[in-house]
């Protein structure tokens, strides 16, 4: 039968990889096709463009940052909503495991290393660093040391003596060969990070659509959480170009692990804001807390009702959350695919 | 058939000190009528011929063509500049067939006639040249020969034997008024060499150094048509004794 | 005459103007055209103001941006980036455009590579040039210098190429050595290349410099773009852009004024110019 | 002779391409002296290898890469999207150059426009490309062409001003129109100009090419590029830049071979040519 | 004093098909002597000139001066072109400087020869002027003034006067005897006046179309230093009568 076309697009990632498993795995795992959808997925540079993406209907829906979510509706009137909240703050910021740095207030007069000076790294680093009595603005130096190589060799020669990055960064970081150990505030593990999100107008106007793509990807979720190796195996499989290269087999299968690794605790992280044992689903308390914090840093001049940043009701996470996890979770044991 | 009416022409210059290359000419040209025009060099008398041939701008004046007057080129007229100025991408066919191609005139019809003119200035076998494959003279004469391609009632010629060898030249000379003649042409022709313009004209204008201005209008009432055994005549002599006059010149350029 | 002009009417006034120098009133016509177009675009494909702002927001952000005196030291940090790296890759690509030139065994063995070098995207190579030059504006500089160099080299080359050999020859025959024939010739035919290359390169300089803080920044117009972006501050991005288009256009306009001091040879006479092409 | 030339010694062979085709074997001994002077600066300033790779480590990468039948479908779609970007980007920018090279009033009043909006960076016009031309390879192409129709339009416009105005006058004597004088002088005198122009867009193709997957591509040789860089493998980054590289330089030579057919009237005597200049 | 043996010049053209524009030329040229050549249009005097110049490859033969032979330009040597060669960029006072740029000498010293020689070629006022800003025979006039003005003792003139009006061209031709004479110079000069080529020469060198070949060196054996007058005598018609043979021409060129 015909297959209806949706559009999924990843902001702030314009190459996907493992980590964004929960949207490429359910169509080769048959999740969407099942329920009638042919699902593609498109990086898209940045939060900001997938939110743009999202207003004109060029996307059905969008992995974006929560905080951009928080933003489009306070800042731009637009209003975006939350469907699966993949994960919660995962940044931290990490020092030399054995340096002289053991404490945030060891930081002072330090340089503290960040993707870029407008990331949405800052105000987390600045309210962490003044809760530890810093003053962000005079303490330390702030240096932007872009992605990869780039802030491992700043960290290396000395030019930077921390680095404030999100969760996979500091996974890929350490992979890299650095020793690193992580500090982070615990309240970020209360923020909701990135997030499957649509428009408002979307789920009024077909909320079975939604429900359904929102279902494939719990099932996917509760597919790797069961055998994360599965999930990479999968994952190499569909999208070859997608695994890591430069190193040998064993030694980029356990890169691709540690990283999904990452990817399920923050996933786990993200379900206890649930609050009901729900897979998936957005928290509205979580959404208002972090809402307030941004408020609090000065990332947002205004508020909306938290509500308002969360779609559908309780009955519609139901729906989303209602299938067979053991049949799934037996399927992931089993990882029998042929080829 | 050309009436030029105080006719000025003074040039801006870099260094900000103007250049008054033509001063108040005044000069009437027949229909059917052999002009020559000489005068020392840097006169105007190339300027002159661009203001006719429609591409340079007067300071002031008139130029009235049949009563009207002109305000740019003329597919009537054939002019054959003081440098070849062939189009150095084009082979020797196609910089003659340069006319042709710009009036829409049919390359079929007309590619006999370059061939032909091309044989009349002693090019045969060098069509397929480029320009820069060719001598000095031999680049002049394929300017003349795009000249004459689209037969134009009225011919501009800016020294255009002024290259080529004393057989070539006698040639040419001979072949220019055989047109001239045949074809009912009017020419205004501008040498360097008093003998030649004496040959060719029926009128010649010798001009006076800066600024340019007419010195004086000579009728030439040689019988016609003009043959080289002429030139041995006394009453050549007289003619060309008297524009030698002007030069003040004794007479090593013929 | 002109006395009386002053005090004729704005409508005469206007008239005057587009007679003594028609540019300047058509330029104004044309900007206030692309306005229009943007304003109709924008209604006509109904594209959301997230998408493109209406330019009466952008006015607004812009006019903020200038009234903030902060903003100027960012516009200040751009463009002494623009300016050195662009110094720096004319300079740079002279000499090389001139060594090549000056050596055709040069154009056939260098001269590819050079073109194999230039294709490398900038950020591939950002951390090695962070790496020599630091994490301040020096990286910057040289990374739009990287990028704007090449344009020069490529016209400086076939500038050079295009002189005329029997200009050459004239001056070899008079015993020239291969540097007065460069000097007297081949540099001076090469001039409306160069001045092409350089007003390639200034485009390229805006770009390097704003590439070059998208690799990491404190300051500038590049750092301000990011920080918009990310506040969903699409009137604030597209007042920026209009700025970095803004000094794009001016060293055009400035580099266009050299020029034509420079290369003056082939300008005819004023008034016949009018006249014809 | 040749004869006796192919059964000498390899030593006399080379000696015997030296003087053939010198530029292959200094171009062989460049290359040689690239990768020796690759690796010294690596020893000398103690570049880690996650910074700049050993180039036997990217042999190796480029290697795997082409045994790999998949990667050529990358470079597939790569060297479309640089293909059809450049060939979009030089008609249009001959079209526009051409427009502005004949009305001297476009060049005061458009021309600069044109350049304000040349200094855009890409990444800020995106969102709108993607909604126009879908996330596919259109919208990369169109990127591309966008960033390679500049040089095109700059050179253009140089080279046609660069036409000889006594050639144009000859023409005009014979009424031409000023599309004539166009098509038989403007353009040929450009051509040594667009040439130039287009060496340049064809690099600014490959890195439009790469820019534009860098905003979000599924194939291609930027794909694999973030693909490398997100896995830290330094070594498998640079085997991509050097099929970028070794793309451009190709795209290069070629152009370099069409432009001595078109463009011949400046060349002497061969023979003469190698002696002189 | 220079010794031109066997020498060939066979020219690769686009077409593929090549000219052979000279073809076993034999020739000296004495310390002091003044020789001039005629011949047809393309019939390789420039060829050979630049060859001479050293600006030319030749295809075979040899050319020795003071019995060694020559591989490139010399000091020594002064060329006036065909064509002006100006440099478009600079003004003409600069232009007639450029030999003493490229050799070193001192611009203190030879500016008042520059502006010496510009009131020779009646150029005086017309210094700080751009080259497109002269008449074609100005241009020329210029180009003359550039090949004299580092007193070279060899020089090779490519029709320099064919762009003069008769009484400038017997003005330069004195001068350029007077020169010749007073600085002991050796000079080859190319012209299409048969008249001017007997006028000037010691020997002249008559040149046979293509491929180029020398039909006849004739010794003119007239009194030094020569006047116009002596173009009205006997002598002197002889020797263009004897000139002109070659051509077939009747004698419109002088
Ligand atoms: N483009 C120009 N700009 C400025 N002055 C010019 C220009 N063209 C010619 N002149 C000046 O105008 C005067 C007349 O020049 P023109 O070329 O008409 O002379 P001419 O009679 O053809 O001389 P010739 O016999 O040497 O060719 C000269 O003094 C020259 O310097
Ligand atoms: N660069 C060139 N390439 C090919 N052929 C050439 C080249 N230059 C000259 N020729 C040919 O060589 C022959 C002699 O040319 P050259 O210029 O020496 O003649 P010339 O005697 O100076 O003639 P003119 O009196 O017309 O100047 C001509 O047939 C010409 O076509
Ligand atoms: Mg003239
Ligand atoms: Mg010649």
């Amino acid at each position: 039968q015909d297959l209806q076309k949706v559009k999924i697009g990843v902001g702030g990632s314009n190459f996907l990889n493992l980590t964004y498993y929960y949207v490429l795995l359910p169509g080769p795992l048959g999740y969407w096709k099942e329920e009638g959808y042919d699902v593609e997925v498109f990086p898209v540079s940045g939060s900001a463009e997938a939110a743009q993406q999202l207003a004109i209907n060029n996307l059905d829906f969008a992995e974006m940052n929560a905080s951009a979510i928080i933003q489009a509706n306070t800042e731009q009137k637009l209003p975006i909503q939350a469907i699966i909240t993949n994960g919660t703050i995962g940044w931290g910021l990490s020092v030399a495991r054995d340096g002289p740095i053991k404490t945030v207030a060891d930081l002072k007069g330090k340089s503290i290393g960040v993707v870029s000076l407008s990331s949405g790294g800052i105000p987390l680093l600045n309210s962490f660093l003044k809760t530890n009595g810093l003053d962000p603005e005079n303490d330390v130096t702030l240096i932007s040391t872009g992605v990869g190589a780039q802030a491992i060799s700043a960290f290396n020669s000395g030019q930077v003596d921390a680095l404030m990055y999100w969760g996979t960064a500091t996974v890929g970081f350490r992979n890299a060969g650095l020793e690193l150990e992580t500090l982070s505030d615990p309240a970020w593990k209360g923020f909701p990070d990135f997030t499957f999100s649509t428009v408002k107008s979307v789920v009024e106007k077909d909320p079975a659509m939604v429900e359904s793509i929102a279902r494939g990807m719990a099932k996917a979720m509760v597919f790797a959480a069961a055998n994360p190796d599965c999930a990479r195996k999968l994952q190499w499989k569909h999208y070859p170009d997608t695994r890591p290269t430069g190193m040998d087999e064993d030694q980029a299968a356990a890169n691709d692990l540690s990283l999904i690794s990452v990817i399920l605790s923050e996933q786990a992280a993200a379900a206890e804001l649930n609050g009901n044992g729900q897979v998936a689903g957005a928290s509205v308390p979580a959404f208002g807390t972090y809402q307030d914090f941004l408020f609090d840093a000065g990332v947002l001049t205004s508020k909306v009702e938290p509500a308002q940043l969360v779609a559908g009701d309780d009955a519609f996470r139901e729906r989303i959350n209602n299938f067979d996890k053991a049949a799934i979770e037996a399927q992931a044991k089993a990882c029998d695919f042929p080829g | 058939m050309i009436e030029i009416r105080g006719l000025n022409k003074v040039y801006d210059t870099r260094d900000g000190e103007p250049i008054i290359a033509l001063k108040d000419i005044n000069f009437d040209i027949e229909q059917g009528e052999f002009v020559t025009v000489v005068g020392p060099s840097g006169c105007g008398k190339t300027t002159m011929l661009k203001i006719l041939a429609g591409i340079m701008r007067k300071t002031s004046g008139e130029i009235l063509v049949r009563g009207t007057p002109i305000d740019g080129p003329n597919r009537q007229i054939g002019v054959v500049f003081q440098e070849p100025l062939l189009l150095p991408w084009r082979n020797i066919i196609q910089n003659v067939m340069v006319p042709i191609e710009i009036q829409g005139r049919s390359k079929a019809e007309y590619g006999p006639v370059a061939a032909e003119l091309l044989r009349l200035v002693g090019l045969t076998g060098f069509d397929k040249k480029y320009p820069n494959e060719l001598s000095g003279g031999m680049q002049q004469r394929v300017g003349i020969a795009r000249a004459l391609v689209h037969d134009p009632a009225f011919l501009l010629m800016d020294e255009p034997f002024g290259a080529l060898d004393a057989m070539t030249r006698e040639q040419m000379n001979l072949e220019l008024l055989r047109i001239w003649h045949e074809r009912q042409k009017t020419v205004l022709l501008v040498t360097h060499s008093i003998a030649e313009a004496v040959f060719l004209a029926d009128r010649i204008v010798v001009m006076s150094p800066r600024p340019g201005r007419i010195a004086e209008v000579i009728e030439v009432d040689l019988p016609r048509p003009r043959t080289l055994a002429m030139i041995n005549s006394d009453a050549f002599g007289t003619y060309v004794a008297r524009v030698r006059k002007h030069f003040g010149a004794e007479g090593l350029d013929g | 005459m002109t006395a009386k002009k002053e005090t004729s009417l704005p409508a005469g006034r206007i008239r005057d103007l587009l007679y003594r120098r028609p540019e300047i009133v058509f330029s104004v016509l044309l900007l206030i055209l692309i306005i229009g177009g943007w304003e109709a675009i924008i209604a006509l494909f109904n594209i959301p103001p997230i998408l493109v702002p209406a330019p009466s927001a952008i006015a607004r952000s812009l006019w903020a941006n200038l009234t903030t005196p902060r903003f100027y030291s960012h516009v200040g940090v751009t463009l002494w980036e623009i300016l050195a790296g662009f110094a720096i890759g004319s300079v740079v690509g002279l000499f090389i455009g001139v060594c090549i030139g000056q050596w055709k065994m040069l154009e056939k063995t260098v001269y590819p590579y050079i073109v194999a070098f230039q294709t490398v995207p900038k950020v591939a190579i950002a951390p090695l040039i962070v790496i020599w030059f630091g994490y301040g504006i020096m990286s910057k500089v040289v990374i739009t210098a990287l990028i704007a160099f090449f344009p020069v080299v490529v016209n400086c080359i076939a500038g050079m190429n295009a002189a005329s050999y029997q200009q050459v020859d004239m001056l070899r025959s008079f015993t020239a050595t291969r540097w007065q024939v460069f000097r007297m010739v081949k540099i001076q035919a090469a001039m409306p290349f160069i001045f092409a290359g350089l007003d390639i390169a200034i485009v390229l300089a805006v770009i390097g410099a704003i590439v070059g803080e998208f690799i990491g920044a404190q300051a500038g117009l590049g750092f301000l773009l990011l920080q918009r972006n990310f506040s969903m501050d699409t009137a604030g991005t597209f007042a920026i852009l209009i700025v970095l288009s803004a000094i794009g256009m001016i060293l055009h306009l400035l580099m266009n004024m050299i020029r034509r001091r420079i290369v003056f040879w082939n300008e005819r006479d004023e008034i016949l110019a009018q006249g014809s092409s």
